[in-house]
C-alpha cells in the first residue's frame, strides 16, 4: 500500500483544426484528466509575413494588407497605419475625413466585439446569441458596405482621408440602426450576460490582476478588465476623440474577483454602450467639406523610426514604421493585442479544466490572423 | 419447447459464451465489456423465473452500475489493450486446481440439495409488492441494518478519499 | 516627462554609457552590456515606472541589427523607445524576459524572424515559422527560399500534380498514344 | 394483439412470438422516421429561434432534408481510425440504438396501447439506459482518439450521476400511482392539468421539474452536452465516427427525444387520458399523448437553443448537491402530502387546483416578457443599401488633385 501510484499525463493537442481555438492556432496541453498541468501556445500557422511584405510595396500599396491584418476589424487597422503615415509625411486628414473615421471605426469596434461575445458565449455551448449578435453584425456590415463597397476588408480609411464620402441618407440609417441595437444589445444581454450558467462558468476563471496585466502588456479590453483605466482614446488622443464624451469602462469583479473571464467578457459589453454614445455624438457634430487631404501620390517621409499607438478593439496596436526616406517601409512591425493576449494563456491555463481553457481564449479575443500576422 | 424454456437455454448458452470470453480474453477491456452482456443476459434469467424486480436491480446496479464504474477504473489502468502478462498466464496451475475443486464442491451441493421445486404457476405476477411488504414489515431490522452498514461505508469512502486529497 | 528628461535622469543614475539620439522619435541607445541595468531602472525608477515593456523589436541595418525597446507607464502616461545595436556578426542581447515576462514572446518573434540571440531566455524556439525553418526571414540579406528543406516543392509556385491533374494528364498521355 | 394471432387459429408460443416481432418493426420504423424528421425539426426550430432560415431545400420546406442526410450518411465512406479496436468501434453506435430502442419497449401509445406494460415498467426504463452508457464509454475507448476517450469518461461519469436523481424523481409520481407500472401511472392521473402529477401538489411539481433537468442530463442535450462538447472535445465520443455508424448515434439521440418525451407526457401530463365525455377512444388518445410528447420535445429543443453549457465540476455539484437532496426532499414531501391529505379529497383538489392557478401565473409572466422580445425584435433596422437616395461622390477627384500637386 505504501508504494506509490504512478500517473501519466496526458498530452493532448488542441488544434490546429479544434472548432474553438478562433482561428488556426495549436495548443498542446498537459493533462491530468481534465485538469490542465501545462499549456504550451503553438502559434504561426496563419503567418502571412505582413511584415516582409510592407518592406516591398510602397507606402500607400501597403493599406489593403492591414485590412488582413486583422479581418474583424480592419477599419481600425487601416486607420491605425494611415495615421501613422500621416504623422510621418506631416499630413492631417479634413474635418470631416476624422469624423467619418470615427464612425467607421467604431462601427467596426462594436462589430468585432459583438464577435468576440458571440464566439465566447459559443464555446460556452449557447449557440443562439453568437447567431443573433451575428445577425446585428450583418448589420453593421450593411451600414459600411454602403460607405466603403465591402464588407470585410474595407480599405476605407487611406493615407489622407477617407476613399469616398458617405452617401446621402447614410446618417439615418445609422441612426435608425443604433436605436435598433440598443434593444438588441439589451435582449443579448438577458440571453447570455446575466444568464447565471454563463456567470458560473466565467467568474473567477483566470483572473488577471493588474501587475500580471502590466507585466505580460495585455491591452485594450483585456488590461481594462483588470482594473487598470487606459486606453488610447484618452492617454495619447488621436483624431476627434478629445471632442467626445464617453466613459473608459473598467472592470469591478461583478461576479467574481477583479480581472476574471467575466469582467474580461462585462467591458466588452460596456464597450459596445460606450461605442454607441460615441456614434451618437458623431452623428450630430459631423461637418460638411472635404473628405480627403491633398496627399503626394508618392510619398517619402523622412527617415527615422516612428511609434505610432491607436486603440482597435483588441487594445492597443502599434505600428513601429522605420522609414528610409524612400517609397516603401524599410522595416514595418505590428504590436497587437492578440501575440501579447495570448502569451499569457499558458500562464492563466494551469489548473483550470479543459472547458475553462476554451472560455479563457474567447475571453481574452484572440484572433488567429492579428496573432501571426 | 415453450417460449420461455426457448429463452432459458439461449440466454444460458449465450451467458457462457460470454463468461468464456471474459475469462480467456487477454484484453483486459474486452472483458469488462464482456462482462457487463454477461450481467445483462444474467437479468433474463430473473425475468423468466418470474423476478421482474430482481431483474431490473441486477440491470440497473450490476449492468449500469457497477460494471461502468469496472471499465471506468479498467480504463485508467495503463496498458491495458497490451498488458505484459495475461490473466491466461498468471499462475496457471494453481488457477486450474482451484477452479477445478471449486467446481467439485459447487457440483456437489448442487447434488445433494434438495431444491424445492414450485408447482407450476399459473401467471407470474408483480413481485414489488410482495417485496416492499418484507422489507419494511418482516425483514425491517436486517433492512435497517444493512443500510447502517452502506452509510458507514459511504462515510468510510469519502474519508479514504478525501485523506488522499491532502497528501 | 520627454525623452530628454529621461535621458538626463538615466545618465545621472546608471552608470552604462547612453547616448541620446534625435530623430522624428527621439530615443536612448544603450549598448548590450548595460541594456538589462537601463531597463531595470526605467522599470524601477518611480519618475520613469516603465511597468509595461509595450514592444519589442529589432531592424537590420547595415551591420548590425538594431533592437527597439518601447517602454510604456501607464501611470506617467509616457512611452521611451531605447535603441540597442548588437553586430550581425554575433547577435547575442540579453533577455529581458526576468524584467517583463511579456518579453519572452515579443523576444522570441524576434529571434524567429530576425536571428538575435537573447541570452538567458528560458524558451528561446521560433515561433512563427516552423522549427527547422533556415535563415530570417526579416533580414535585408534574406533570400527566399525556392523549396522547402530540398523537397522537391517549388514554393513560388505550387505545381505538385494533384491526383486530379494526374488523371487528367493520363488521359492526355492516353489519347496522344492512341494517335 | 397477441389475440389477433391467436384468433387466427395459431399456437400460443407462435403467435405471441408474431406479436413481438410486429411490434419491434413497428417501433424499429418508428424511431428512424422519428429520429429522421425529428433532426429536420430540430434545425427548423433552432434557424427560427436565431433568425436563420434553416434546411428548406429538400423537399417542401426542406422536409425531406432528413431523408437526403440519412442517404448520404449511408453512402459516405466509413472511416476506421488508425489503432482503433476495430469490433468495439463498430459495436458501440448499435449498442446505443439498442438502448434507445429497448426503452420503446415499455412506453405507451396513449391510454390504450403498450406493446409491453411490464409490472416494473418505468424500472426498466431506467435501468436499460445502462446500454447506452456501455456504448458511448465503448465508443470513446476503441475510437482510439482522446477527444473520444474524454466524453466517453464524462458521459459515463455524467449518466451515472444523473440516473439518481431522474429514478428519485419519478418516485413521487410512483409513490402517488402505487404502482411501476405505466399504465397505471397514467390511469392514476386525470385529463385536466390539475389532475395531473406535474400539479399535484408542490413537491411532486419539484419532482417533474429534477426528472426533466436529470432526462436532459442522461441525454446529453444542452445544458448537459459535455460528452459532445463541440466547442471543447470536437465531438466528444463520436468524434471520430462518420457515415452509417455516425448516423446510428444521431438516431440514438434524436430517438431518445422521444422516450425523455413520452415518459414526461405519461408520468407527469397525464398521459393520453381523456375526458370522459369524449369516450375510450384510442385514437384520439394517441392523439393526445403525442401531442403532449411533442411538447415536451419542443421544449428540450428550446432548452437547447437557448443556454450554454456546464463545466464538469459545476455538473456534478448541480447533481450531488442541489438536485439529490431535493430529490429527497420531493420525496418525502409526497410522503407527507400523502399521509395529511390521505383521507381528505377536498385538500388534494384545493392544492392541486392552487398548483395548477400558479402555473398560469407564471405563463402568464412569461408570455408577458416573450412578448416584450418580440416586440424588440420588431423594431426597425437599416434596408439595404440598394435604398440610398444618390450614389456616394466620386472618388476620382482627390485622386487628380494628387497628381496636380
Amino acid at each position: 500500500m505504501n508504494k506509490e501510484l504512478t500517473t501519466q499525463f496526458m498530452t493532448i493537442n488542441m488544434g490546429p483544426q479544434h472548432p474553438s481555438t478562433h482561428g488556426v492556432i495549436r495548443f498542446i496541453i498537459d493533462t491530468d484528466g481534465e485538469i490542465i498541468h501545462r499549456c504550451d501556445p503553438d502559434i504561426g500557422y496563419l503567418h502571412r509575413s505582413i511584415e516582409k511584405i510592407a518592406e516591398k510595396v510602397t507606402w500607400q500599396g501597403f493599406v489593403p494588407y492591414t485590412d488582413r491584418v486583422d479581418y474583424l476589424c480592419a477599419m481600425n487597422a487601416n486607420w491605425a497605419y494611415s495615421m501613422a503615415v500621416e504623422k510621418m509625411i506631416g499630413v492631417e486628414a479634413p474635418r470631416r475625413a476624422e469624423f467619418i473615421r470615427v464612425i467607421v471605426a467604431e462601427l467596426n469596434r462594436i462589430s468585432s466585439h459583438l464577435i468576440a461575445i458571440g464566439t465566447t458565449a459559443m464555446d460556452m455551448g449557447a449557440f443562439t446569441p453568437f447567431i443573433q449578435l451575428l445577425r446585428e453584425r450583418e448589420y453593421i456590415n450593411d451600414l459600411l458596405e454602403m460607405a466603403s463597397g465591402a464588407r470585410l476588408t474595407y480599405n476605407y480609411i487611406c493615407i489622407g482621408g477617407v476613399m469616398a464620402d458617405l452617401p446621402l441618407g447614410w446618417s439615418e440609417k445609422c441612426e435608425e440602426f443604433i436605436h435598433h441595437f440598443d434593444l438588441a444589445m439589451e435582449q443579448m444581454n438577458r440571453l447570455v450576460t446575466y444568464n447565471q450558467i454563463f456567470i458560473n462558468r466565467m467568474a473567477n476563471l483566470a483572473v488577471v490582476s493588474p501587475q500580471m496585466a502590466q507585466a505580460y502588456n495585455l491591452v485594450g479590453p483585456n488590461l481594462r478588465a483588470s482594473g487598470i483605466k487606459r486606453d488610447v482614446r484618452r492617454d495619447a488622443p488621436y483624431s476627434v476623440y478629445p471632442e467626445l464624451d464617453f466613459e473608459i469602462p473598467v472592470g469591478k469583479g461583478l461576479e467574481g474577483e477583479v480581472g476574471d473571464c467575466y469582467d474580461r467578457f462585462f467591458v466588452r459589453v460596456e464597450e459596445i454602450r460606450e461605442s454607441l454614445r460615441i456614434l451618437r455624438q458623431c452623428l450630430k457634430m459631423i461637418p460638411e467639406g472635404e473628405v480627403m487631404a491633398k496627399v503626394k501620390k508618392t510619398i517619402k517621409p523622412p527617415a527615422g523610426h516612428y511609434y505610432v499607438r491607436h486603440e482597435t478593439p483588441r487594445g492597443d496596436t502599434g505600428y513601429f514604421i522605420q522609414s528610409d526616406g524612400t517609397t516603401s517601409p524599410y522595416r514595418l512591425k505590428i504590436r497587437s493585442g492578440s501575440f501579447t493576449g495570448m502569451s499569457i494563456i499558458g500562464e492563466l491555463a494551469k489548473g483550470t479544466f479543459i472547458a475553462d481553457l476554451v472560455a479563457i481564449i474567447g475571453s481574452l479575443d484572440v484572433v488567429a490572423p492579428e496573432l501571426d500576422r | 419447447m415453450n417460449l420461455p424454456e426457448l429463452f432459458f437455454y439461449l440466454f444460458a448458452g449465450v451467458t457462457v459464451g460470454f463468461a468464456v470470453v471474459v475469462a480467456f480474453s487477454t484484453n483486459l477491456l474486452h472483458s469488462a465489456f464482456t462482462l457487463f452482456f454477461l450481467l445483462f443476459f444474467m437479468a433474463g434469467f430473473y425475468a423468466l423465473l418470474g423476478g421482474d424486480f430482481l431483474a431490473m436491480v441486477q440491470l440497473m446496479v450490476y449492468a449500469g452500475g457497477i460494471n461502468v464504474l469496472l471499465i471506468f477504473g479498467t480504463m485508467l489502468t495503463a496498458d491495458v489493450a497490451q498488458p505484459e502478462r495475461s490473466n491466461l498466464s498468471f499462475q496457471g496451475v494453481l488457477t486450474f486446481f482451484s477452479g477445478v475443486a471449486f467446481t467439485a464442491v459447487l457440483l456437489a451441493v448442487f447434488e445433494h440439495t434438495t431444491w424445492p421445486l414450485l408447482e407450476q404457476p399459473a401467471e407470474v405476477g408483480p413481485t414489488t409488492i410482495d417485496i416492499g411488504k418484507l422489507l419494511l414489515k418482516e425483514y425491517v431490522l436486517p433492512f435497517e441494518v444493512i443500510s447502517f452498514l452502506l452509510v458507514a461505508a459511504m462515510v468510510g469512502a469519502i474519508m479514504v478519499v478525501k485523506g488522499g486529497k491532502e497528501q | 516627462m520627454n525623452t530628454q528628461d529621461a535621458f538626463q535622469l538615466i545618465q545621472a543614475k546608471v552608470s552604462a554609457p547612453i547616448q541620446l539620439l534625435e530623430g522624428p522619435t527621439p530615443s536612448i541607445l544603450v549598448r548590450p552590456q548595460g541594456l538589462v541595468e537601463v531597463l531595470t531602472f526605467a522599470k524601477e525608477d518611480p519618475q520613469l515606472d516603465c511597468q509595461v515593456l509595450t514592444c519589442q523589436t529589432g531592424s537590420h541595418q547595415e551591420d548590425e541589427i538594431r533592437l527597439f525597446y518601447h517602454l510604456l507607464s501607464h501611470e506617467q502616461n509616457h512611452l521611451f523607445v531605447f535603441e540597442c545595436p548588437v553586430p550581425l556578426s554575433d547577435p547575442k542581447a540579453p533577455s529581458v524576459t526576468s524584467l517583463w515576462p511579456a518579453a519572452n514572446w515579443l523576444e522570441r518573434e524576434t529571434y524567429d524572424l530576425l536571428g538575435v540571440h537573447f541570452e538567458g531566455h528560458p524558451d528561446l524556439r521560433r515561433i512563427m515559422l516552423p522549427e527547422d525553418w533556415e535563415g530570417f526571414p526579416l533580414r535585408k540579406d534574406y533570400v527566399t527560399p525556392t523549396s522547402y528543406h530540398d523537397s522537391g516543392f517549388d514554393l513560388t509556385v505550387d505545381n505538385r500534380p494533384s491526383a486530379i491533374t494526374q488523371s487528367f494528364n493520363l488521359s492526355k498521355g492516353d489519347e496522344k498514344e492512341d494517335e | 394483439m397477441e389475440t389477433l394471432f391467436l384468433d387466427l387459429g395459431l399456437p400460443h408460443t407462435l403467435s405471441s412470438f408474431l406479436a413481438m416481432t410486429v411490434w419491434a418493426v413497428l417501433l424499429i420504423h418508428f424511431l428512424a422516421i422519428y429520429a429522421g424528421v425529428t433532426s429536420w425539426v430540430e434545425r427548423r426550430v433552432a434557424a427560427k429561434m436565431q433568425s436563420r432560415v434553416g434546411p428548406n431545400r429538400v423537399g417542401p420546406q426542406g422536409i425531406l432534408q432528413w431523408l437526403a442526410d440519412g442517404v448520404k450518411l449511408i453512402l459516405k465512406e466509413s472511416i476506421d481510425p488508425e489503432g482503433a479496436d476495430r469490433f468495439m468501434f463498430y459495436l458501440a453506435p448499435f449498442l446505443m440504438v439498442c438502448g434507445v430502442f429497448a426503452t420503446f419497449v415499455v412506453l405507451p401509445w396513449g391510454s390504450f396501447i403498450i406493446p409491453a406494460d411490464l409490472n416494473v415498467g418505468i424500472l426498466y426504463l431506467i435501468s436499460i439506459t445502462a446500454l447506452v452508457v456501455i456504448g458511448i464509454l465503448m465508443a470513446g475507448w476503441a475510437s482510439n482518439s482522446k477527444w473520444a476517450l474524454l466524453g466517453g469518461m464524462r458521459s459515463a461519469a455524467q449518466i451515472v450521476t444523473y440516473e439518481i436523481p431522474v429514478a428519485m424523481g419519478l418516485l413521487p409520481a410512483i409513490m402517488a400511482a402505487g404502482s411501476l407500472q405505466m399504465g397505471h401511472l397514467m390511469a392514476a392521473q386525470g385529463w385536466a392539468p390539475w389532475e395531473w402529477f406535474a400539479f399535484q401538489n408542490p413537491f411532486a411539481a419539484l419532482s417533474f421539474f429534477l426528472f426533466f433537468i436529470g432526462s436532459i442530463a442522461e441525454s446529453n442535450r444542452i445544458p448537459f452536452d459535455l460528452p459532445e462538447a463541440e466547442s471543447e472535445l470536437v465531438a466528444g465520443y463520436f468524434t471520430e465516427y462518420s457515415g452509417f455508424k455516425f448516423a446510428a448515434f444521431s438516431l440514438a439521440e434524436f430517438g431518445n427525444t422521444w422516450v425523455v418525451g413520452a415518459v414526461t407526457a405519461a408520468v407527469f401530463l397525464g398521459g393520453g387520458n381523456l375526458p370522459a365525455f369524449l369516450g375510450e377512444s384510442a385514437i384520439l388518445s394517441l392523439v393526445v399523448f403525442t401531442a403532449k410528447t411533442l411538447f415536451a420535445v419542443f421544449l428540450l429543443m428550446w432548452i437547447r437553443w437557448t443556454l450554454p453549457r456546464f463545466r464538469i465540476d459545476q455538473m456534478m455539484d448541480f447533481s450531488w448537491k442541489y438536485m439529490l437532496p431535493l430529490a429527497f426532499v420531493a420525496f418525502f414531501g409526497q410522503a407527507i402530502y400523502m399521509m395529511l391529505t390521505y383521507e381528505s379529497a377536498m385538500a388534494q383538489q384545493i392544492i392541486s387546483h392552487g398548483m395548477f392557478l400558479v402555473f398560469l401565473l407564471v405563463l402568464f409572466k412569461f408570455t408577458g416578457r416573450v412578448m416584450l422580445n418580440v416586440r424588440e425584435q420588431l423594431s426597425p433596422v437599416n434596408s439595404p443599401a440598394s435604398d440610398l437616395v444618390a450614389p456616394a461622390q466620386p472618388t476620382v477627384e482627390t485622386e487628380a488633385q494628387a497628381v496636380t500637386e
